[in-house]
């Protein structure tokens, strides 16, 4: 078996060999059971120690921005479904924020509060899903099935509201494609008043377990600055203690208007950026709350046009949080139906950048670990 | 055990497994598999030991030679890049000191023990207890190996401080000394 | 290697015939065959070879069966599904469709690797596994061979177990593959000596290393069970023996070897068809083996918790199904250590107070504070 | 850039003292189980066992629960169930174009649906009746194109096509997937 490797493969510093054991190097991925996707990470390593670590991106690239061009503006929402499923309600709101500030529409206010609504809930939804992930990539599969049966409950609620299960495609410049259905307000108290007792049930379960305290604490930590020189945003900025939440610091829609906490971590080792999480969902339910009780009757769109247009040489910018960190969307018009250049700013483009400084010196267990806690969807970095 | 046919099959058996073993392990390139090899020959030993009814002897020889000694064998071609696929070819020199020993030791089996009576099995030997061996290693007389397993105690000791005073002496050179409970894993 | 088992087995079996376990029908059979009570001669003893080959055989294979389906019905259960329903009723049938699937599969080998030692290593875990069966007293008058030193013996064979995963790791070429098997080398060597001061402490509060006196000497009502015998330290000892045969296993929570979302399956990465089966096969009957081991020596093995019922096989087989619970529950319960953190718990937690404790038990038995 | 060699200097040990603020949950206990800075001889080979042995229990006690507490399961049989099952009206299964009892849809083959459509899904081929009107032709649909976005409905102002509920779409044949929509030509 020849482990050793002469020539250095691109992106590393430095050759494997040297010191007093031979490194070699492993190709984590791109099918791999922990990296979230076709995600590759060629890693040097000094028996399980890991070196260095070079991400390799573009393995479903799907060219959606450029597809973004040939579509118009109500078509290119269904494209954004497909950057980060597992929030495509806000990466929607995202373009639909863009649009309505370009082509100048309003928002009525049941709109807005069904569109807080759905968001929150499906960020609830996704910590769900990377809770239950988290759990397995530790070796935990029984908390996996227990992430995805409460998740279960709220896609259901989703399916009844759009009629899709993943790809949601439910927002519009200017409002929602749907009213609320019918008894949609009280099921969704009760699944938040079912999540209090459940997010105590899984710290008891995976929080407080011991064994995952010792693979998360002081494991794959973020230092504030890397984290902000990385441009770290979401949940993986605030477990290293840097407070920005695009909820509370540019709060778009009516996000002002809610009592909610930005829950911050001190050190960002693995640990912070699980409670991080667990706390936010748990914000979430408080969010949901006030816009449930607060919910007012009304339109749920605004009047309708064929078609958006975005005036010529009109820039417009939106910022939203998804369940990862801040989604942008940057439109360029040349006033055509279509846009001229869309551009996204995806969070986990930067997460996956920052691996090498998080994991590298930790073992290669503990890679898997950071891998985890990042809650990388791939195709929002090749988009 | 009384000698029967059976005995006699399994002693032929076990001598040729010997054998050829032995013969696999100091021929084979491969050194993994001249590790398998081993273990081969030293299973056949352990049979050996059984038809004598040394029961303790064979389990020993198990325990210590195929569980530690050969599993460290092959765990050290495990960790060594190359040693399983390079080949390492043997001198002149070397061949001939392997054929010399062997002469050496067969001709020290031979002068030791002249009028063996080369029976498979030895009918006199009643089944070794546990407790009889634990007597008699412990017994401080002339007839004990209370002083000769103290040490051996005392030889393993120093053999054990002196692997981990080497393997601590490579270290200022690696780079992580946190988590050096897992280097013995890597 | 499968002689060396069976020597003993002839010795004992005409020193222990005494005669209530003289009669069974097919040791009468086969007496009556060769017409030859010492069982010294060839026909009986190739007899007698065959017979505990097949028991051998199909024993392991319908525990394994049994205990695959009851990991993934007891899985189910704790995850919130069902499990297996659809092959047979309760899915019963699951792992025998399971099997065939495997069987009919294409064996395949990657192309660089070591074709000895990659055919060899599937093989080397069932013979471990078929070793230790026949030493295990399922019954007062159930059990194949009954050594002197069968609890040496235990250790003995135990300690080989790792060979094939070493072996086989490294024909597979696979770097995933040497590592679950170094993994899997240093975890089941450290873990060996908590196992075996485990055995000792057995040894030591017997004054016996063959199983069938250690049973034997655990007749009675529960209270004579090891576990409560002797005072705290039986108990400790079993969790250390819990603690440390889930190690040896490689079952979660110290599944490193595998440890699918690190090293995609670890040593067996590369198996496929019946040279994975041989492996999953094997890691079932270790299962039932370690957990039969644990309650011979700690629960009383065949026999009954109160004088008054009758002992026997069932309550061995009961017993053993207890820990073989356990460990199913600690697998679907339990994240998994990371390899460094496993070696630290063995030689800074477990390693000292399986010592501590060895050393409280012999102050307990020499002042004859046992119950 | 740090090389992984800098990064060392900073062991995982070097974990400041404080948890996370704003978290309810955690502070306090958090806290004081938190063992990696320097753990005392107490704190490492007395506490940290038992509290994580404890918690280990806990655990366990969850599962156990889960186990014990059949009304927990979740699992549907699909195949069994496939009567009582109801999929949302809202659902997106596959666009449909209901018909009336005499077998008339209300498509006026205006091609708004096909224009709204980013995938080139539908193609609406008109004809001209006998009073030289453009009525439907053909209306193809061709499901393997389809991401089931649903704005085609949205276009279309006479609610002459719908998302059905029909889940079961898996087919051997591709070509079974392209499909006419309209039974008969348009009149109007």
């Amino acid at each position: 078996m020849d482990l050793v490797q002469t020539e250095i493969p691109e992106g590393f510093t430095r050759s494997a060999g040297g010191g007093h054991t031979e490194e070699y190097y492993l190709n984590m991925g791109p099918q791999h059971p922990s990296t979230h996707g076709v995600l590759r990470l060629m890693v040097r390593l000094d028996g399980e120690t890991v070196k260095e670590i070079v991400p390799h991106i573009g393995y479903i690239h799907r060219s959606i921005e450029k597809m973004a061009e040939s579509q118009s503006l109500i078509q290119n929402i269904h494209l954004t479904d497909r950057l980060d499923y597992l929030s495509c309600h806000m990466t929607n709101l995202g373009l639909c924020l863009a649009i309505e500030q370009g082509a100048d529409v309003g928002v009525p206010e049941r709109a807005e509060y069904i569109r807080i609504i759905v968001c929150e809930l499906q960020r609830i939804q996704s910590h769900l899903l990377w809770w239950g992930c988290f759990a397995m990539d530790l070796g935990a599969l029984t908390a996996f099935l227990y992430g995805f049966d409460e998740r279960e409950k709220i896609t259901d609620l989703f399916e009844e509201l759009c009629g899709a299960r993943l790809t949601m495609n439910y927002f519009r410049p200017g409002g929602c494609v749907s009213d609320l259905p019918n008894e949609f307000i009280p099921r969704i108290l009760k699944i938040c008043e079912h999540m209090k007792t459940t997010l105590d049930e899984y710290d008891n379960l995976v929080s407080k377990n011991m064994i995952i305290r010792e693979r998360t604490q002081g494991v794959g930590i973020l230092s504030k600055e890397r984290a902000l020189s990385h441009g770290c945003t979401g949940p993986v900025a605030r477990a290293s203690g840097i407070n920005y939440d695009v909820r509370k610091d540019e709060p778009y829609g009516i996000y002002n208007r809610f009592d909610f906490d930005v829950p911050l971590g001190a050190t960002g080792d693995c640990y912070d950026r699980y409670t991080v999480r667990i706390e936010e969902m748990r914000q979430s339910i408080r969010i949901l709350e006030q816009a449930c009780k607060d919910l007012p009757d009304g339109d749920f769109r605004s009047k309708e046009k064929p078609n958006y247009k975005i005036p010529k040489d009109e820039h417009s910018f939106s910022s939203v949080e998804t369940a990862r960190g801040n989604f942008s969307t940057y439109v360029v018009s040349d006033g055509g139906k279509t846009p001229y250049r869309i551009k996204y700013r995806s969070p986990n483009f930067s997460h996956i950048g920052a691996i090498n400084d998080m994991a590298s010196g930790y073992k290669l267990a503990d890679l898997v670990t950071v891998l985890a806690t990042l809650d990388p969807v791939i195709p929002d970095i090749d988009r | 055990m009384e000698a029967t046919l059976t005995t006699d099959i399994l002693f032929y058996l076990f001598s040729a497994a010997i054998l050829g073993c032995g013969l696999m392990a100091v021929t084979v390139k491969n050194l993994l598999h001249s590790a398998i090899a081993l273990m081969g020959c030293l299973f056949g030993t352990a049979g050996l030991f059984l038809l004598l009814d040394h029961e303790f002897v064979a389990l020993m020889q198990i325990l210590v030679y195929i569980g530690g000694v050969v599993i460290f064998i092959i765990y050290a071609v495990l960790l060594t890049t190359h040693l399983g696929t390079r080949y390492l070819p043997a001198s002149t020199l070397k061949y001939i000191s392997g054929v010399t020993l062997a002469a050496i030791v067969l001709g020290l089996v031979l002068h030791i023990d002249p009028q063996a009576t080369h029976t498979a099995v030895n009918p006199d030997r009643t089944a070794t207890t546990i407790d009889a061996i634990g007597y008699r290693l412990l017994d401080g007389s002339t007839n004990g190996f209370l002083i000769p397993f103290e040490v051996i105690s005392v030889l393993l000791l120093s053999a054990m401080i002196g692997a981990a005073t080497i393997a601590k002496h490579q270290k200022p050179g690696a780079t992580n000394d946190e988590d050096e409970t897992g280097g013995s894993a890597s | 290697m499968d002689t060396s088992t069976h020597q003993p087995v002839q010795q004992s079996v005409a020193e222990r015939l005494d005669p209530h376990t003289a009669t069974t029908p097919l040791g009468d059979w086969v007496r009556e065959l060769c017409d030859a009570p010492d069982g010294g001669n060839l026909l009986s003893m190739t007899i007698n070879v065959i017979i505990i080959i097949i028991a051998i055989c199909a024993f392991s294979s319908l525990t394994a069966m049994v205990l695959v389906w009851m990991e993934r019905k007891l899985a189910g259960r704790f995850q919130r599904r069902l499990g297996p329903t659809r092959t047979g009723p309760f899915g019963l049938l699951q792992t025998a469709a399971d099997g065939l699937k495997l069987f009919l599969k294409e064996g395949f080998r990657p192309n660089a690797s070591d074709p000895f030692t990659y055919y060899l290593a599937p093989l080397l875990p069932l013979t471990g596994a078929f070793m230790v069966l026949a030493v295990i007293p399922f019954g007062p008058s159930m059990w194949i061979a009954d050594p002197e030193l069968g609890l040496i013996f235990i250790s003995a064979i135990a300690g080989l177990g790792v060979l094939a995963l070493l072996i086989g790791s490294w024909g597979s070429n696979n770097k995933y593959s040497l590592m679950g098997g170094l993994r899997a080398g240093a975890q089941a060597i450290s873990y060996e000596v908590s196992l075996i001061l485990c055995f000792l402490l057995i040894v030591l509060a017997s004054g016996e290393t063959n199983l069938l006196n250690i049973v034997e000497g655990q007749q009675g009502n529960f209270w004579n069970w090891w576990i409560i015998k002797l005072p705290g330290a039986g108990f400790i000892a079993f969790i250390f023996f819990i603690i440390t045969s889930t190690a040896e296993l490689n079952r979660t929570p110290f599944d490193t070897t595998e440890a699918e979302s690190e090293l995609t399956g670890g040593f067996h990465t590369e198996y496929s068809g019946i040279a994975f089966s041989m492996f999953f096969l094997a890691e079932y009957v270790h299962m039932f083996i370690a957990a039969a081991i644990g309650a011979t020596l700690f629960l009383g093995g065949y026999n009954a918790p109160f004088e008054f019922l009758p002992d026997g096989w069932w309550w061995l087989m009961a017993k053993s199904y207890a820990i073989i619970f356990l460990y199913i529950w600690f697998r679907w319960t339990f994240p998994r250590l990371r390899i460094d953190q496993l070696m630290a718990l063995e030689w800074k937690f477990l390693l000292p107070l399986s010592l501590i404790n060895l050393v409280f038990a012999g102050i307990l038995i020499a002042m004859g504070w046992i119950l | 850039m740090t090389t992984p060699d800098q990064h060392q200097d900073t062991p995982p040990q070097n974990r400041p003292q404080s948890r996370p603020q704003n978290m309810g949950a955690f502070t306090p206990e958090a806290q004081a189980e938190d063992t990696c800075t320097k753990p005392s001889f107490y704190a490492y080979f007395i506490k940290r066992p038992i509290v994580g042995a404890f918690s280990l229990l806990t655990g366990m006690g969850i599962t156990l629960k889960t186990l014990c507490n059949v009304t927990s399961t979740v699992t549907q049989e699909y195949p069994e169930n496939r009567d009582t099952l109801t999929m949302p009206p809202a659902f997106r299964g596959q666009v449909i174009m209901p018909h009336d009892e005499e077998g008339e849809h209300k498509c006026t083959a205006c091609t708004l649906c096909e224009k709204a459509c980013p995938n080139g899904t539908i193609s609406v081929l008109p004809m001209k009746n006998i009073a030289n009107k453009k009525v439907l032709g053909k209306y193809i649909y061709r499901f393997d194109q389809c991401t089931l976005c649903s704005l085609c409905v949205e276009a279309c102002p006479f609610d002459a096509i719908r998302m059905g509920n029909d889940f079961e779409h898996a087919t051997v044949d591709k070509d079974s997937l392209v499909m006419v929509l309209n039974e008969k030509e348009g009149r109007l």
